[in-house]
């Protein structure tokens, strides 16, 4: 069937999005940052302006590491086209697709941890250690809130109190697992000397920066998409939405951060356990009570 | 290698050489509220391998010395060298005791015995420094200003 | 000063052999032979509880052909300095050491055995000051040495020495948190840190050589004020004030109020300034952005009263350079009424960030005992319960017409030391008021400054990182030895014990908690050259293993 | 105990409020005026029309910014800006008050030459060993200060002192040569 003019025009959108959107997003946040410190803050292309001077840098491979060039490489592509293929995904409501990038952006997780892993440097491999403590306790409640919402609903989301329970610990997830300041402990500026970036330069900190801020405007799209999905509208118009609300989300994340002080490795990941397993125990009960 | 894409967004990695740490606070305070250098795209990194620009503050300790020429030579091109305040641009008030080398100009020459390259060297008189004038050598490497000092020989008239 | 104590500690040291007892102002000047040396120092630092303030070696072969050691004590109950000089002959220059009764003696032997060659028997001794591959037998501190001679210098660094079972991380030389280049190498299992091996002192600028040769009298003043960039007029005073008390320059009361009045502007704008960087470290990063908005009208009155935001370079001896008028008094008290103002709403807000309060808490604590025996200074003593402040004990400048009291905790960790700064901050502003409204009419500097040979003087202040120490003995047109004492100079070695136990992620707070000036300490470096791992048994009962052998 | 810990808790949105109270305080200084006082020591301007070349103000420079090199038939009095402590004591110590205080501060530069300027004096010579003693304008304050010492000024100190001791000779040895 020969695809409309609509269905035409949401492809270069939702790519746009996925490539353009997400550094566009990180220079409003740290302008939003300023707004909070008081002080006027860079301009909003800051972001890219640090990234395109970052690929004109001389290549200097970290110290004895093994082909880093390409699971970083691995870990860029794979990540934008899963953005596409959700966004494809929502558009065409397909639950598959959904289910699939999810299992992607696991894969993900997965790759953003192996990276670390090659560069020998102490910082590096301390700052990895805590991410994989907190990645631990985030992705398990991420993927079980998932998949609760999915087996209770059965695709049909219908609005109900334990599924809001869900969203809730979807959105603290997102909010952890995008690295912000009570939780960035991988890379904790003052302690660890940006503890896991510690070896990159030019190009490879390029493409690694770029790819983490895309991984982050991906985590927010799953709790935007559960929300909207409530909702019947056109195809075309929920995709707009869930880009847009996810930006909303982000600009919310980017107020909280600045307020908050860094946590440690041995007090985040206890009071995280705390949060989820209590959050999870209140919506079994809701669910059982059938509300 | 060309300065460019430098123009838009530098990072810079602060490298205490040995000084009294006044200017190392007014780099600080250069990033705080009033002077805010962020708005240029500067901003403060901790690993010489993702420096574009090395600040250097003090007049290079015997002891610090080895530590710095480790510094430069671990950030990739291009980069640029920034001497900030007295002691760096002419070895400051003890340009000739025994345990210093004298600031930024002996470096350089140490440098090149060592071939390391360097892109461009910018001095910033002051001691210590004043938040202004650093963002004042920001805004001559970024082309927003012109150079005020010159080398004047005046010939003792009547 | 009570003159019958005083009698009596002379009639008791000189029971102990002590001989030529000379008293001037609030100090005693003593010698003794050196075996009789460490009793004395027995007797002074435990009978009498005094604290150990510095000691200094000093080539006066020139002057009598011998070197000469100072040991300088202090006693804050009753505000006296005790100095005790001890001779050895100049082709072997021994001395006994004190490092078994006085632990905090140790960095001030190694520094005179580094910089003058004195050998000192019955301890291990090690390079302190100097760079590793400095030439052997050349020591700078003798009078024959130039102070301009310099070996070729070396651009290949000693490697890291990496003991294998434990995990080593290297915290500096440059390290984002430490604005200094400073090495502090962490053995960490897990990530508890186990043991600190400290090597620093990148910044040995060779001030004291300086001082004796290039220099006169009135230029050290700018000298010592780039000791340290964030409290350089607190060096500069005590230095103008160790050489006023030499030759007996009395500076008139406006300069006192003057030199007070902006050795409080300093110590406002150097806590303001720890209390930012210490947000930072927290990754309270909007804490550290609004504490320095807050201290930018600080440095702004700086430079208003004095000419410059940090190097003030108005003082000199016998007096200073530039006047207080009535316009810079009503501007003055207008940014004292903003900074309180705003400095208190920021504190409460700091102080209820929860994750600034569980890492504070219970980090890097340094128990009493271990205080009192290294005789650590300042905030870092007053966080651990040792009632000690400079300002009060022994007053100086203008500090005997103010009245403030001295904020002391005894939890002794990382939160207590953010208190007392905090609260510092609000009795500087109290004495700034006090300071302003009663300053008197009159001259601000002496008219004629002579300043005779051969006059030894101590002076300290109460810089805001703790007691700062000067020795001045003096000579012709320059001062013939200047020893300075930075008051991290005794914080340091308190670290070990501070660092033992906390979490990695901790350390870098617990190293700044002590807010360390490493570029006043500077003039000591600690190396172990065998690399063997030591442990510093400081809370051990008084008998043998009590000696710090390591450091 | 609820409310107040309930006040800590919301704490940290306080932050809000004291930044929202403080507003932007940036200055955008290369297009503003910078927030400096008129009390502020910048660079020193030395003005060649007063300056005699004495040498008084590079005694008291600590870190020898101001130096007076001797030449042959020149004395040089360089500035160097880059090690300058701008403490103003030359000022307090010119005779002539040449030296000038600038609130001048913005000095960066990529090449070190700007950063020195230099004041060139011509010499006089000593009538016998011809060696250069002083600038001329030296001399001419000297003299202008103290006039009796117009004969012997033009002598280098070691022939002033043979002269001196010469001339007593004289008087002593009854004139015998």
């Amino acid at each position: 069937m020969i695809p409309s003019i609509i269905d035409i025009a949401v492809v270069p959108v939702v790519i746009a999005a996925s490539i353009f959107l997400p550094p566009l997003l990180d220079g409003v946040e740290r302008k939003i940052k300023a707004i909070i410190h008081s002080r006027i803050g860079p301009p909003i292309l800051q972001t890219w302006y640090d990234l395109l001077k970052l690929f004109g840098k001389s290549i200097l491979a970290p110290r004895n590491s093994l082909h880093i060039m390409t699971l970083i490489l691995m870990y860029a592509v794979l990540s934008i086209t899963t953005l596409i293929l959700f966004l494809y995904g929502i558009y065409c409501n397909s639950l598959h697709y959904v289910i699939a990038s999810v299992a992607l952006f696991m894969m993900i997780q997965a790759l953003y941890l192996t990276i670390p892993f090659v560069t020998s440097n102490p910082f590096a491999a301390i700052g990895l250690s805590r991410e994989i403590m907190i990645m631990l306790i985030n992705e398990i409640a991420f993927i079980t809130a998932f998949s609760l919402i999915l087996y209770f609903t059965r695709g049909i989301y219908t609005w109900s109190f334990y599924y809001t329970v869900l969203v809730i610990v979807l959105l603290i997830s997102s909010y952890v697992s995008s690295g912000r300041i009570p939780f960035d402990l991988a890379e904790a500026e003052p302690e660890l000397a940006s503890g896991i970036l510690i070896e990159f330069s030019g190009p490879f900190l390029g493409i690694y920066h770029y790819t983490s801020l895309v991984k982050r405007f991906l985590v927010k799209i799953v709790p935007s998409y559960l929300v909207l999905s409530l909702f019947p509208l056109d195809p075309y118009i929920r995709v707009v939405l869930v880009i847009m609300f996810s930006c909303i989300l982000w600009l919310l994340y980017a107020t909280i951060a600045p307020l908050l002080g860094r946590s440690r490795v041995d007090i985040a990941p206890s009071s995280l356990l705390k949060l989820y397993t209590s959050l999870f125990a209140v919506a079994l009960i809701l669910f059982i009570l059938g509300l | 290698m060309s300065l460019e894409y430098l123009k838009k967004s530098i990072w810079v990695f602060h490298l205490n050489t040995g000084s009294c740490n006044a200017c190392d606070i007014e780099v600080l305070d250069v990033l705080t509220p009033y002077f805010d250098a962020e708005r240029f795209g500067v901003k403060l990194v901790v690993s010489p391998r993702h420096a574009d620009a090395i600040l250097l503050t003090g007049p290079i300790t015997y002891e610090s010395l080895p530590k710095v020429v480790k510094a430069i030579e671990s950030a990739p091109r291009p980069r640029i060298i920034i001497a900030l305040g007295s002691c760096a641009c002419g070895g400051g008030i003890w340009y000739d005791t025994y345990s210093t080398i004298g600031g930024v100009p002996e470096l350089l020459k140490i440098l090149k015995e060592h071939n390391i390259e360097v892109d461009g060297v910018y001095y910033v008189p002051g001691c210590p420094v004043r938040p202004e004038s650093i963002i004042y050598a920001i805004g001559l490497f970024k082309g927003l200003v012109e150079k005020k000092v010159k080398r004047k020989v005046k010939k003792a008239g009547f | 000063m009570n003159n019958d104590y005083i009698e009596k500690v002379i009639t008791e040291l000189k029971a102990r052999g002590a001989s030529d007892i000379s008293v001037s102002h609030d100090t005693i000047f003593v010698s003794v032979e050196s075996d009789k040396l460490r009793s004395l120092v027995e007797y002074i630092h435990n009978e009498l509880d005094c604290y150990f303030r510095t000691c200094g070696g000093c080539d006066e072969r020139p002057i009598n052909g011998f070197f000469a050691l100072y040991h300088i004590f202090g006693d804050d109950k009753h505000g006296l300095n005790i100095v005790v000089k001890t001779y050895a002959s100049s082709d072997d220059p021994k001395f006994p050491t004190i490092v078994d009764i006085v632990p905090a003696a140790d960095w001030c032997e190694m520094e005179a055995h580094d910089l003058l060659g004195f050998e000192f028997t019955g301890r291990r001794q090690y390079r302190l000051v100097l760079p590793p591959n400095w030439p052997k037998g050349l020591y700078p501190l003798r009078k024959e040495v130039p102070y301009n001679i310099r070996p070729k210098p070396s651009t290949s660094g000693e490697q890291i020495s990496k003991p294998t079972n434990i995990a080593a991380i290297p915290i500096g030389p440059y390290h984002p948190a430490l604005h200094e280049p400073e090495y502090f190498e962490l053995y960490i299992e897990g990530e508890k840190v186990v043991d600190v091996k400290y090597r620093g002192f990148h910044v040995h600028r060779g001030i004291e050589k300086l001082g004796e040769t290039r220099m006169t009298y009135q230029q050290i003043n700018f000298l010592a004020e780039r000791i340290c960039g964030i409290c350089g007029f607190v060096h500069s005073t005590c230095y103008c004030q160790a050489v006023e008390k030499a030759a007996r320059i009395d500076v008139p009361e406006r300069a006192l109020f003057i030199r007070s009045i902006v050795l409080e502007v300093e110590r406002i704008h150097s806590h303001l300034l720890w209390v930012g960087v210490a947000a930072h470290l927290l990754g309270y990063d909007t804490g550290f952005m609004h504490t320095w908005r807050i201290r930018e009208p600080v440095m702004v009155l700086a430079e208003l009263l004095t000419g410059s935001r940090k190097t003030y370079g108005i003082n000199l001896i016998g007096g200073v350079r530039r006047d207080i008028d009535e316009s810079k008094k009503k501007k003055a008290l207008e940014f004292l009424d903003i900074v309180e103002r705003e400095f208190k709403t920021l504190a409460d807000t700091l102080l209820s960030i929860p994750q600034i309060k569980k890492r504070l808490k219970e980090t890097g604590i340094l128990p009493k005992e271990d205080a009192r025996k290294l005789s650590v200074v300042g905030p870092v003593a007053r966080a651990s319960g040792l009632d000690r402040d400079v300002r009060r004990d022994l007053p100086y400048a203008a500090y005997k017409y103010v009245d403030f009291n001295v904020p002391v905790y005894d939890e002794g960790d990382n939160m207590a030391r953010l208190l007392v700064r905090v609260d510092e901050v609000f009795e500087s502003i109290k004495i700034l008021r006090q300071l302003l409204d009663q300053i008197p009419k009159g001259p601000i500097i002496a008219e004629d400054i002579t300043i005779p040979e051969e006059r030894m003087a101590v002076s300290l202040t109460e810089a805001p990182r703790g007691e700062n120490v000067h020795f001045v003995i003096t000579g012709r047109g320059k001062p013939y030895r200047w020893k300075v004492r930075a008051p991290s100079y005794q914080n340091i070695p308190a670290l070990k014990i501070m660092l033992n136990g906390v979490q990695l992620a901790d350390a870098p707070i617990t190293i700044a908690s002590i807010d360390p000036c490493f570029s006043c300490t500077d003039r000591i470096l600690v190396i172990r050259d065998n690399g063997e791992k030591y442990w510093l048994k400081l809370t051990h009962p008084r008998g043998g293993s009590s000696c710090p052998r390591s450091l | 105990m609820s409310e107040k810990s309930l006040g800590k808790k919301l704490g940290l949105f306080k932050i809000l409020i004291i930044a929202k109270k403080a507003g932007r305080v940036t200055r955008k200084y290369p297009f503003e005026k910078p927030l400096v006082t008129d009390e502020f020591r910048g660079k020193i301007e030395i003005d060649e029309k007063e300056c005699i070349g004495c040498g008084a103000c590079a005694n008291a420079c600590p870190p020898n910014a101001l130096k007076l090199i001797k030449g042959e038939n020149t004395f040089i009095l360089q500035y160097f800006i880059g090690r300058c402590i701008y403490c103003w004591r030359c000022i307090d110590v010119c005779p002539t008050n040449a030296i000038k205080g600038t609130r001048e501060f913005e000095l960066a530069t990529p090449d070190l030459n700007d950063l020195y300027e230099s004041v060139v004096h011509d010499v006089i010579k000593c009538r016998e060993c011809s060696k250069p003693i002083m600038t001329v304008k030296a001399k001419d304050y000297i003299i202008s200060k103290v006039s009796v010492s117009e004969n012997y000024i033009d002598l280098d100190p070691d022939c002033r002192k043979k002269h001196f001791l010469s001339s007593i000779e004289k008087r002593f040895s009854g004139g015998i040569e």
